[in-house]
């Protein structure tokens, strides 16, 4: 099991063993909704806010 | 509600029909009373789909269509690079080809256009989208869809005045300068609003029941904000697509919007005589 | 021959542009080049095929391409209904979408017709051909072809007039009602024919030779009917077509053929500045 | 090897051992170019005449 920083606060924020670049996972110091972007090395950047949309 | 042969008189608002995109539908009562509304001289926009088409010809090209959900259960196509060719191919080549014929082949002077033409459809690039995958939240990127925003009215009335029948489909125009797909009910929606026009969603139910189950409770008309509602809440699936785009539509400045069913011998002729939901 | 800037100017007749239909082919030069040409103020008119595309696209459907020998030795698609399904896809659909989508982000104004929109291009059916197969002559029927002779040249002037770029393919829409395949330069040589223009053929070859097989032997002009009746003789296979297309296009109205290289750097800028084989 | 009449000249039109409807013979009578429409019973119609066109 990885780890990364929470881009926000800092904390360390563990990675489900198969974490998927793309996948959303919630720091558990602050509640930023992170998505993963890397996962050798694990990196986490902030997951956009996409409104979600009738038509989509 | 009836409007009776008033519907089709040249001092009506434009009439925007939403159509089905594939022939085997079979367009051929709407065709001929897409002719009969045009010859009394009440202006007239076709849009169509086709989203069962796209699909039949990504398998048919080894390619299985590809729809996600998003976490808060609404589920539509991703439309990856090669997607959006085939949709490409299908709605603004097949479909609206074969469409143009037909009304053409009616008496009525069709001209066929994609969102893209003129930058008639416009609005944001959705090319991320929350999807919800085995329980996981997860980003995808990479989706070739769009939000219809802007219409470019200045080419839709200038066709009008000319006479002819704009038949339009997606794909739009995105902002980031890309043929991207678009919901085909919203795109009507808009146009309707932009052209203060009646919108006419034609589909394969009656119209929006109360209860889906039950043929008999078919909701004829809402007029005002808790008759509206009551018809948010009873539609559901695709059918809450068509209700969302009968809002956008008003909200915009469309007269009014019927829900109707594309099955009946002549769909549009009984659309505009007081069958389906009307809302307003 | 060379016409330099002032070939760009708004007191230029209209410019016609046949192009190939693939992105493949990079069209990125001539995209910026009609760019150029509309900037400067003078009326645009685009053309494009894209044969190969169709067949590329009916073999990743699993159908095999058919090409039929005329008596005469004049090569051809046989286009079946089947294969008409496609090349609506992959000419109005896919191509035309596509350089309508480049041509809109250079900041060209382009709107996607094809000939059957609004009736744009019309001509007799050819349902029937004669062909040579194994040695026999035979009457192939159920050809989806047609010659294409009139134009709907309102929709043309309207829409040049209000700004717009028409980006024109086949099909064109046959006298017995169907869309059909037709030939793009012979499109663009009537379109040249009908608005008086010009019409710049681009194609992978430089232009016309005097012998093929000798790129020394480039053409440079056809202006006196020996000249015309030399290039005539000269040009072999596909390029006795656009000589073909050009001979329709100067007796139709037209006022000057170009027949040049797509694979310049600046191609279509090239040709109006005296490249490739000028006929008039 | 079947045969039919010439509908121009009436005279009888041997058919190719082959013969394929579409396939165009010669009458020897009159010359006129006839159309196999039928191979069994063999049927000829006049072949119609089709201009040759550059952009086929
Ligand atoms: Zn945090
Ligand atoms: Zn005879």
């Amino acid at each position: 099991m990885s780890e990364a920083d929470c881009v926000t606060c800092g904390a360390a924020v563990a990675l489900p063993e198969d974490a998927e670049v793309g996948e959303i996972v919630d720091c558990g110091g602050c509640g930023t909704e992170l998505e993963v972007v890397g996962v050798d090395p694990a990196e986490l950047a902030e997951a956009p806010d996409l409104a979600e949309d009738w038509g989509e | 509600m009836s409007e009776s042969n008033a519907a089709v008189g040249p001092d009506q608002p434009p009439l925007i029909v939403k159509i089905g995109g594939a022939r085997a539908v079979d367009p051929a009562g709407v065709i001929e009373d897409v002719a009969h509304v045009v010859a009394a001289g009440r202006e007239v926009v076709v849009v169509h789909g086709g989203s069962t088409a796209v699909d039949d010809t990504l398998e048919a090209m080894g390619k299985e269509p590809e729809y996600v959900t998003t976490p808060s259960g609404v589920s539509g196509r991703f439309t990856d690079e090669e997607t959006m060719g085939v949709f490409s191919m299908v709605l603004p080549g097949k479909l609206n080809t074969e469409l143009v014929t037909d009304l053409r082949a009616a008496g009525v002077n069709a001209v066929g256009l994609s969102g893209v033409d003129g930058g008639l459809v416009t609005g944001p690039r959705k090319s991320a989208v929350r999807v919800l995958e085995d329980g996981k939240k997860k980003i995808r990127r990479g989706d070739h869809a769009g939000k219809p925003e802007a219409v470019n009215a200045g080419l839709l009335s200038s066709l009008l005045s000319d006479g002819y029948v704009p038949t339009v489909s997606p794909p739009m125009l995105a902002d980031d300068g890309t043929a991207v797909n678009a919901d085909a009910d919203r795109v009507a929606a808009l146009l309707a609003a932009e052209l203060g026009g009646e919108l006419v969603l034609l589909t394969d139910v009656e119209g929006v029941y109360a209860d889906p189950e039950d043929p008999d409770t078919l909701i004829d008309a809402a007029s005002t904000p808790a008759e509206f509602a009551a018809v948010e809440d009873a539609a559901e699936g695709f059918m809450s697509r068509k209700v969302h785009a009968a809002e956008e539509a008003l909200s915009g400045g469309a007269t009014g919007v019927v829900i109707s069913d594309a099955g009946l011998r002549k769909p549009l002729l009984a659309a505009l005589d007081g069958h389906g939901t009307w809302i307003d």
